[in-house]
C-alpha cells in the first residue's frame, strides 16, 4: 500500500487477499506476470483501476494493489468504458475470460474495439468455463466433450483476434501465461498504446481444461510450434530460428524456407495479414505470439472530452442563463 | 371588406382547449409547438399533449398516421391539457375519424376539405362522406379548402406547388391565431429562424400565417373570435414553457451543478426517452458527458463506471429497457454507488404501444431485480415538476450513495406547461465529500459509512492511498471484503433496506390537496397528478369532502403518509395500470386502498376521476347510512 | 483382536444425522453421495444438504475452501437434512472451525488431525490448538491421524503417496459405515464403476473403505455402531434417491412425453441452475434438444423461438439470469406462446453469495418486468417434488399458452430425498393441438382463443393456409393485427390478467398440514416447505392448533387459500426473504400476514420454525386473555 | 394465401397489412426484391418464417405472406436459432437493421455466425436508427451529426461485413436496395447457403439518412465508383469494365490496369482477401458488392440434429425406465 518515495516492486501491487485460485491454475503465473510489469513500468497503485466481470479469471483485481471493480458477467467493458470518460487520466485495465468476454461479453468487447476507448483488455483465454466447472466456452474446440456437451460440441470456436479485427481493433496481441517474459513484454507494450489494446493469454485451467496447450506450450514442443511476431522481422521459428512461415496465394499461411519467410508488419493498416495469421490452423502451423497489430487511431475518451473543451470555448452559459432559456414571462408581484 | 376588421367582436373567455390533428407529415407537432409558445408568451397558464402515431410516417391519409397536438390555455389555474377540445382543426378525412368524437358538443370543427375524395374516404376507412351524411351535424361545422387558399396565397411567390402546399398548417395557424387572439410575432420570427437558408421558404411560410390570420378575420365565417386573459394567480416570478423531458434535463444539470459534479449519462435511443439523450448532448458546454452507447447494459454499465470513477453517472430509458438494466440496477445497490435511472414510461407488456403512455412499470421499479435489492423511487408529476424529481433524484443519490429510480412518463416527457423558474441560487447545495487522500498506513475502509444516512464512503480512483476493491458479491460491513458470513448477509440486506427507508427523514412530507381531512382521498403517483389535482380541487371547491395526495417518492413513502391515510374514509388509487400503487400501499399499511385502473395508452380525463370520486364518496355516505 | 467383532453392539435409534466436512479438495461431496447412496437402497427415509464453498478452490486449508455434506436418515417420515448433526467428521482445522458449532451437544466429532501444525491451524484463523485448548470439551472427540491410517491400509499397493492420500475420504466413509451399519457394497460397486480405466485406484479406494471399516470395528473407538431400521410409513412402491435438480429435469422430460412435444432447452451455465442444463444433457436420446447460448438473453430467445416453432421451449437460470430475461419473457407474454423459465434462487441480491440458497426473486419472478405482464409462477417445495413442480409448469404453460415461471432454490436443488417413482402411464395425458392447415380461403387467426381457458390457437409453422404473423406489439385481440387502440388495449390487458387468474380453475387446492383448522398457520412456498412441515407436524402432534401451508403455486393463488387463511387466527409467513410471499397475501387478501424472515444463505431450522410458531400462539392465547 | 397449384408470383407473398414505411424508404424496393426472388425460386409462403427485431427495417414479416415473427430489438437471431433447432426444415429468414443487428444485437449476431446456423440474415443498412428518429448508429461514418451527437460522432464505424468475416461467417454478402436485379440475385444466392448467409444491403432512409450512399449509387457515378464481385472472374469497373481493382503489398485495395486486376474468389478458406476488401476506403476506391465469402461448413442445426439421432440408436429407453434410472427399492403394500 505504499504509495510514495522508492521505486515501487511486484510485491507492492499484491493485495492483502488470499490469492483463491486452484493450485496450479495459470492464472497465478499472470498475476505474476502483471504485477511484474506493473513495477517495471514504475505504475502506482493508485493510479490504475482494474475493472473485471465474472470467472475465475475475474477474481483478478482482489489480488491487485490498486483500485480495482469486479462487476457482472460480460460486462466490464462498459463499466471500464464509464470510467475512462469519468476520468481519462486513470490508467483503467479490463480483466476477463473467454466466456465473459466472448459470450456473454462479446458485444461490449467488439464496440469499445471499434471506438478505441482507452482501456487494456487482458482476456484469460482458457477455452473453458472455469468458475461454473467446465462448460465449452465460444473458444473450446469443435468435439469438445464437456458436461453441457457430452456428446462433443458442435459450435466453430471463435478466433479472438480474427474476431477483434474483424471489429477494426488498434491493438491486438497474444501471449501465454507460462511464457513470463514474453507476457511481462507484452504487457508493456499493451500499456504504451493509445486507445483499446487488447491482449489474449493462453491460460491453463489444470481443473478442467488442462493441457489445453499443451501441443505447442511445451518445453520441448515449443520452439517448432510457436512463432514470434517481431516488427520489421521475418516470421522465424525452430530451435535454431532455421523455418519460416509465409502466405500462398490465398493468404493461406505456410511453411517455408528461412530465406522466403514474409517480413512481419504489425502496422499495416488494412487487417488483412493479421487476419490469415489470426484464422490460421493450430494443429498443423506454428501457433503466432505477439503483436498481430498496432495502428494508431485517435482515443475516444479524447475525442469525446475535446467537444467539451471546444464546446466551453463556444459557448459561456451560466446555470442561470441556462434555465432560463431563450423565453420567458413575468409575472409581477 | 377592411371595414370588417374593427367589428371583431372578442368574447372573453377562461380557457380554451384546441386540437390540431392530421397527417404526420403536416406538421402539426411544429404547428401546436408555436401555438404553444405565444401562448407562454402572452402569460396563460398552459398544458399540451401531443400524440404521436407509432410509425415515422404512415403511409398519407391512413389512420395510423395521424398525428395530433392538443393545447389548454387559461386565465386560471390548469393542471391538464383539458378532456374535449373546443376546436378541432382536422386536416384530413383520418383526423376527422380518429378525433371528432373527442369534440366537444357544440365545439367548433375546422377541417380542411381539400382531400376528400373516394380513394381519401377509403384510407380513411370511411363508407361515406362524413361531411355530407349529417354525422357531424351536433358540431360548428367550418369547411375551408385549405389547400387551394394557401396556393392563393402564395401565389405571388416563386415556390414550387409542392411546398407552397407545405404551407398549409402554418395558414390554419394563422386562423387559429386570429380565433384565439394570439400573437403573430413569435411564429415569425421562430419561421425566419428555423429556415434562415431558405429566406424564400420562410417569407412564404410568414405569408401563409398572415394570409390565414386575414381570411379568418374577413371572411365572416366565424362569429366571434376568443379572448383569454393572462392568468393573474401565478406567483409572481419569471416563467418559461417547458416540457417535461426538457425539465428533468434541466434539473439534472443543475443538480450536478449544485454539487460540484460533472454528469455522464449512458443511454440508449428509445421511445418516449430519447429526447433526454438529445437534450443533455447540447450542454456539453456545461461539461455534460453523453455517451450514446450500444445498448441499454452498456449505457447503464457506463453510468456506473462513471460514478466508480467519482463522478455523476446518469442512464434514461423506456421500460423495456429497464428491464434490460435490471441485473446492472443490482450490482450498484451492491457496491452502494450512486446512480440517477430514468424511465420515462410507455404503454407495455413488451413492445407495447410505444409512443402511447402508461403508469405500469412501478412494480418493476420496485421490484425487478434479483434477490432483496431496494431502490429508492423519486416520481415526476407534471411537466415542470420534472425538474423537482431530478433535482431529488441526484440529490438522494449522492447523499445516501444509492442508485434512484426516476419515473416519468410518455404524457408528463412531451407534455408542457409553464414553469416559474427558479434561480440558481435559490436550489440548495449538494455536499459531496471524497475520501482524502491517505498515507497508507492505515486501510482504506470502502464499507464504513456515515452513521445518520449509512451511506459508504465514496472515494475517487486515483486517489492515493484509497485503493480499494468493490463488487457484486456479498461483502463485509466496513472492510468491504467478500464475506459468505451468515450473519453478515443478513446485517448487509437489513442495512440495505434500512438506508433506503431512511431517506425518509429526508424527503417532503406529504400534502393534502383539495378538502384538508377529506372523507375520501385520492392517492396518486406520476403524470395522473394533472388529472387528479384537478379533480380534488374542482370537487373540494363544490363541497365535497375529497381531497388527493399527489406522491412524489414512492419508495419510501413520505413520513406523514400512514397518518392520512387513516384519516381518510376512503382511499382511492387512480392509476394508468392494473393497481400497482394500491398494491404497495395495501400491504405496507393494510388500509382497503381501492384501484381506480385504466389502460389505455391514454391518461385519465379529469371527468373520469371526479365521476370515480363522486361514487366513493356516494358508496360512503350509503355506507354510512346504511350502518 | 477378531472375537471384538463379533461382540459388536448396536443401538437401534429412530435417525441419524451426519455431516462430512473437509477442503473442497477432500471429496466430501462424493463421499456423501456414496453415504447417501447405500441409505437409500436400504431403504431410510432421508434428506440431504450439501454446502458447497464459492471458489472452485480455495487455497487448501482456509476457511473459504470447507465443502460439507450432510445426510439425515430415518425410519420415519423426515423433511428436513436435520437441524445439528449427531456426528460431525472434520477433515482439517478449518473444516472444524466452521461446522463445530452446529454439532448436537455430546455429538461424536470424529476430527483427522493430520494437518494441525501451526500453519494449518493459521490458515484456519485458529489462535490455539482446538484439540488442546479444552473447546471441545462438551463433545465425544474422536481424533484419528486418517493420513497415517490410509497410508498404512495401502501399504501394499503401488500407489504414490499422493494418490494413496487422495484416498482418505473414502477411509473415514468406511469409519462411518461401520458406525452407522451401512452397506459397502454399493460403494464398492461405485468406486469399481467410477475407476473401471484405472483398476489400481479402483483397488486401493475399496482397500481404503474396507480398512476404515474394519478400523472402526477393531479400535474399540466406539461405544457403539448405530441401526437405523428401514422406513416403514412410506407409501408401497418404487423408490429411489433424487436430487432436486435431478428430479426436475425428470418432471420436464416426462411432461414433454405425455404432450408429444420435443423439448428444447436454451440455457446459460449459472450455479446453481447449470446442472439442468448438464443433466438434459444427457438425454438426447429421448429427443431431448440442449442448446448452450451466448448469455441468458440468447436462451430464452432460442427457447422462445422452439416455441414458436411448435415444440416445447425450457430455458434454466439463476436470479440474475431471470433478470436479463424479463424483456424477453414480456415477447412471450404478449406473443401467448408456452415457455417454461426456470428459476433456481440463490442467494443476493447481485452476484450475493451463489453457492448459497435464498428465496429471494419471488417478486422478481411475478413483476420484474416493463408493463403489465403476468406470468403464472409454480414452486418446487422438496427435492422430489420438483418432479410435479416441473410436470406442472409445462402442462399449464401448454393448455394456457402462457410462459410460466418455475422457482427453485439452491437448496431444493442439490438436495436429495427418496422418490416414490410413478409409472409413466400414471402420469396425466397433456393434450395439445396445433391448428390444421388451411385451404387458403379464411385468413388465419393467430388470436382466436379458447373460450374456457382464454388460450389462443397454436399453429406451427409450416402448416399451410396458417401463416401469420406476431410480435411484441400490442395487438387486436383474435386477428392478431397491430392495434393502437385504446379499448382494445384495455382489452387485451384485461384478458390477459384473466388468463392467469382463470388458471386456479387447474390446479390443485392447497391443503392444511399439522392442525386441521388451526388457529396458527404458516404458510410458506418452496424451499422452506420441508422445515415447516416438520415444523407444523411436530407442533399439532404435542397438542398446538398450529398447521401449515405450502403452497405449489404462487401465481394465481389456490381458490380454496383466502379461505384458510379467514379461517386461522394468525398467519405467519415464514420466508428466505425479508417478506415477499406475505407482501402478496397482504395485499391480496387486506389479512394481517407476518413475515417470519431469515436471509443468511441458509436454510430455516425446524427449530426456528418451531419457535416462532410457539412464539405466535403464545402472542395469541396471550390477546385472547386480555381482551 | 393461396398455398397449392399454379405457380406463385410476387404477390402472392404480400400480405394483407398496409405497408408503413415513408414513402420513399428504401425498405420498399427491398420488399419488392425479396417478394420477387421468394416467387421466382418457386418458395410456398408457409414454408418460410421471417424473423426480425425492431427498427423500421423490422416491420419487414408484416408485409410478407408468410409466417413472421416481429420479435426484440436485437433478438431476432437467438429466437430465429430456436426456430430453426425446433424445425431444421423451416426456411427461415431474419430481416434486421445495422442498429439492430450491430448495436444492441452484434453478439448474437456473430454468434449465429461462428455457429453456422442455418439463417438466412437480411441486414438492412441505412447507417442511422430510423424507428427512433435519427441518432447515428454503428454504421455510420465518424463526425456524423444527429440529434444524440450534435457536434458529430467520435464513433469509428463497423464494417459489417469485415466483422462477420472475423466471426468466421460462411457467406457474406452486399448488394444495394436500389440495385433491382443484384439485389434479386444476391438473396437467390443466399438462399442457395447451407448454413448462415449474411447479406448487407445498403439501404436509403430519406427521412433522417438521405443520400448516404449517393456518391456511388447514383446512375451517372456507379459505374465508376461501384465494383461487382464475380467468382473466379477478374475485379473489373468502369463502364466499359476497363478499370481494375488489385492489392498492394500491405494488402491494400488499389487502383490498376483492366489486365492487372486480381482475380476473385469467394471460396478461399481464409477471409483475408475479404477482409481486405471489406475495410477498403469507400471514399477513394470503388465498393464492392457481390458475395466477399462463400465456404462449406455444416450447419449448426443438422450437427446438434445428428447427436440426437446417434444418441436415439445408441440408446433405447422407455420413459419407465427413465424415471426410475439405475437404483431404486421398493416398499411392500
Ligand atoms: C449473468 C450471469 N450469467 C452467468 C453467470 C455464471 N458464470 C459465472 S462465470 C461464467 C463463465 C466463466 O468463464 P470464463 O469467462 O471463461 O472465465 P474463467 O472462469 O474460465 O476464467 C459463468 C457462465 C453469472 N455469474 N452471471
Ligand atoms: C430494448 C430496446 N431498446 C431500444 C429500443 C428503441 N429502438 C427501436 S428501433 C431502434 C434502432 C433502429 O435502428 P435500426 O436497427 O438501424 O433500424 P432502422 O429503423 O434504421 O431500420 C431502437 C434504438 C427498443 N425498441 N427496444
Ligand atoms: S477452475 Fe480452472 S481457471 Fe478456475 S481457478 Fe481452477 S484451474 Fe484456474
Ligand atoms: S425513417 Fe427512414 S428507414 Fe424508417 S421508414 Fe422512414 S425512410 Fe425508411
Ligand atoms: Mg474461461
Ligand atoms: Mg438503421
Amino acid at each position: 500500500m505504499s504509495t510514495t518515495g522508492t521505486p515501487l516492486t511486484k510485491k507492492d501491487f499484491k493485495s492483502d487477499q488470499d490469492v483463491r485460485w486452484c493450485p496450479g491454475c495459470g492464472d497465478y503465473s499472470i498475476l505474476n506476470a502483471v504485477q511484474t510489469a506493473f513495477a517495471e513500468l514504475g505504475k502506482k497503485p493508485h493510479e490504475v483501476a482494474i475493472v473485471s466481470g465474472i470467472g475465475c479469471s475475474s477474481r483478478f483485481p482482489y489480488y491487485m494493489e490498486t483500485y480495482g471493480f469486479h462487476t457482472l458477467h460480460g460486462r466490464a467493458p462498459t463499466i471500464a468504458t464509464g470510467l475512462k470518460l469519468a476520468n481519462p487520466d486513470l490508467d483503467v485495465w479490463v480483466v476477463t475470460g473467454d466466456g465473459d468476454a466472448l459470450s456473454i461479453g462479446g458485444n461490449h468487447l467488439i464496440h469499445v474495439l471499434r471506438r478505441n476507448v482507452g482501456l487494456k483488455i487482458l482476456l484469460f483465454n482458457n477455452r473453458i468455463y472455469g468458475l461454473t466447472k467446465g462448460q465449452f466456452s465460444p473458444t473450446s474446440e469443435r468435439g469438445k466433450k464437456t458436461k453441457s456437451t457430452p456428446m462433443g460440441s458442435v459450435d466453430e470456436p471463435f478466433s479472438p483476434i480474427g474476431l477483434a479485427l474483424g471489429a477494426n481493433a488498434t491493438f491486438v496481441a497474444r501471449s501465454v501465461d507460462i511464457f513470463a517474459q514474453h507476457l511481462v513484454a507484452m504487457v508493456k507494450r499493451m500499456d504504451a498504446h493509445r486507445g483499446t489494446s487488447l491482449l489474449e493469454i493462453y491460460q491453463n485451467c489444470n481443473i478442467f481444461n488442462d493441457g489445453a496447450y499443451k501441443s505447442f506450450t511445451d518445453k520441448e514442443l515449443r520452439d517448432d510450434r510457436v512463432v514470434e511476431l517481431h516488427q520489421g522481422k521475418p516470421l522465424l521459428f525452430g530451435k535454431n530460428l532455421d523455418k519460416g512461415l509465409s502466405f500462398d496465394a490465398d493468404l493461406r499461411p505456410r511453411i517455408v524456407e528461412k530465406a522466403d519467410a514474409a517480413t512481419w508488419d504489425e502496422h499495416r493498416a488494412n487487417p488483412a495479414y493479421a487476419t490469415a495469421l489470426a484464422h490460421a490452423d493450430e494443429a498443423s502451423l506454428p501457433v503466432p505470439i505477439g503483436v498481430f497489430r498496432d495502428v494508431a487511431r485517435s482515443p475516444f475518451e479524447s475525442d469525446l472530452r475535446n467537444q467539451l473543451a471546444v464546446a466551453g470555448e463556444r459557448k459561456t452559459e451560466s446555470l442561470d442563463e441556462l434555465l432560463l432559456g431563450n423565453e420567458t414571462w413575468t409575472v409581477g408581484s | 371588406m377592411t371595414e370588417t376588421r374593427t367589428q371583431t367582436q372578442f368574447e372573453e373567455v377562461d380557457q380554451i382547449v384546441v386540437r390540431f390533428a392530421g397527417d404526420s407529415g403536416d406538421g402539426m407537432q411544429l404547428t401546436g409547438d408555436q401555438l404553444t409558445r405565444t401562448t407562454a408568451l402572452m402569460g396563460n397558464d398552459l398544458a399540451t399533449f401531443p400524440d404521436f402515431p407509432a410509425e415515422i410516417r404512415a403511409p398519407a391519409g391512413t389512420l395510423p398516421g395521424v398525428s395530433a397536438f392538443q393545447l389548454r390555455f387559461s386565465n386560471f389555474d390548469i393542471h391538464t391539457p383539458g378532456d374535449a377540445p373546443d376546436v378541432l382543426v382536422a386536416m384530413n378525412p383520418a383526423a376527422l375519424k380518429v378525433h371528432v368524437s373527442s369534440l366537444r358538443r357544440d365545439g367548433t370543427l375546422i377541417v380542411d376539405t381539400t382531400s376528400f375524395g373516394p380513394v381519401d374516404l377509403k384510407k380513411a376507412k370511411y363508407d361515406k362522406n362524413p361531411l355530407e351524411d349529417g354525422s357531424l351535424d351536433g358540431y360548428r361545422v367550418i369547411k375551408l379548402e385549405l389547400q387551394r387558399l394557401t396556393r392563393e396565397a402564395l401565389a405571388s411567390t416563386t415556390l414550387d406547388t409542392r411546398s407552397k402546399d407545405r404551407c398549409k398548417n402554418i395558414y390554419a395557424l394563422g386562423i387559429v391565431s386570429w380565433l384565439f387572439h394570439r400573437d403573430l410575432k413569435p411564429t415569425i420570427q421562430f419561421l425566419r429562424g428555423k429556415f434562415a437558408s431558405k429566406p424564400e421558404i420562410a417569407e412564404a411560410n410568414v405569408k401563409a400565417l398572415e394570409a390565414g390570420h386575414l381570411f379568418a378575420e374577413v371572411s365572416g365565417l366565424f362569429q366571434a373570435a376568443y379572448r383569454v386573459a393572462p392568468a393573474t394567480f401565478m406567483k409572481p416570478g419569471t416563467y418559461r414553457n417547458v416540457m417535461g423531458n426538457q425539465a428533468l434535463c434541466l434539473g439534472l444539470v443543475a443538480a450536478a451543478k449544485k454539487s460540484g459534479l460533472r454528469l455522464v449519462l449512458g443511454s440508449y435511443p428509445i421511445t418516449p426517452a430519447s429526447d433526454i439523450l438529445h437534450q443533455l448532448a447540447t450542454y456539453k458546454h456545461h461539461g455534460i458527458l453523453t455517451f450514446q452507447a450500444e445498448d441499454e447494459i452498456a449505457a447503464i454499465g457506463a453510468a456506473i463506471g462513471a460514478s466508480y470513477g467519482g463522478l455523476l453517472g446518469v442512464t434514461s430509458t423506456s421500460g423495456p429497457g429497464l428491464a434490460l438494466k435490471s441485473e446492472a440496477i443490482g450490482l450498484a445497490v451492491m457496491t452502494e454507488l450512486p446512480l440517477v435511472v430514468i424511465d420515462v414510461q410507455r404503454a407495455g407488456p413488451s413492445t407495447g404501444m410505444p409512443t402511447k403512455t402508461e403508469q405500469a412499470d412501478l412494480l418493476q421499479a420496485m421490484f425487478g431485480r434479483n434477490g432483496e435489492c431496494p431502490v429508492p423511487i423519486v416520481v415526476a408529476r407534471t411537466p415542470a415538476d420534472s425538474f423537482g424529481a431530478a433535482f431529488d433524484a441526484v440529490r438522494i443519490a449522492l447523499r445516501y450513495m444509492t442508485p434512484v429510480i426516476l419515473l416519468s412518463d410518455g404524457y408528463i416527457a412531451n407534455g408542457s406547461e409553464p414553469w416559474c423558474v427558479p434561480t440558481a441560487s435559490s436550489l440548495p447545495e449538494i455536499a459531496v465529500k471524497f475520501a482524502a487522500a491517505g498515507d497508507g498506513t492505515a486501510r482504506f475502509r470502502p464499507y464504513e459509512r456515515d452513521p445518520v444516512t449509512l451511506a459508504r464512503v465514496w472515494a475517487r480512483p486515483g486517489t492515493p492511498g484509497c485503493t480499494h476493491r468493490i463488487g457484486g458479491i456479498e461483502k463485509e460491513d466496513g472492510s468491504g471484503n467478500i464475506s459468505y458470513d451468515a450473519q453478515n448477509h443478513q446485517h448487509m440486506v437489513d442495512l440495505r433496506a434500512e438506508k433506503v427507508a431512511r431517506i425518509a427523514n429526508d424527503i417532503a412530507d406529504a400534502e393534502v390537496i383539495g378538502h384538508p381531512s377529506p372523507d375520501v382521498l385520492f392517492l396518486c403517483w406520476g403524470g395522473t397528478t394533472g388529472a387528479i389535482t384537478a379533480a380534488a380541487l374542482r370537487l373540494s371547491k363544490a363541497g365535497h369532502s375529497i381531497g388527493a395526495v399527489c406522491l412524489r417518492w414512492v419508495n419510501p413513502f413520505p413520513k406523514n403518509l400512514e397518518a392520512i391515510l387513516r384519516a381518510s374514509k376512503r382511499v382511492i388509487v387512480p392509476e394508468l395500470n392494473l393497481g400497482q400503487l394500491a398494491m404497495l400501499i395495501r400491504s405496507r399499511f393494510l388500509v382497503d386502498a381501492q384501484p381506480f385502473t385504466k389502460v389505455q395508452g391514454q391518461p385519465f380525463t379529469s371527468h373520469e376521476v371526479e365521476e370515480a370520486g363522486l361514487a366513493a364518496l356516494a358508496a360512503l355516505r350509503g355506507q354510512e347510512v346504511s350502518r
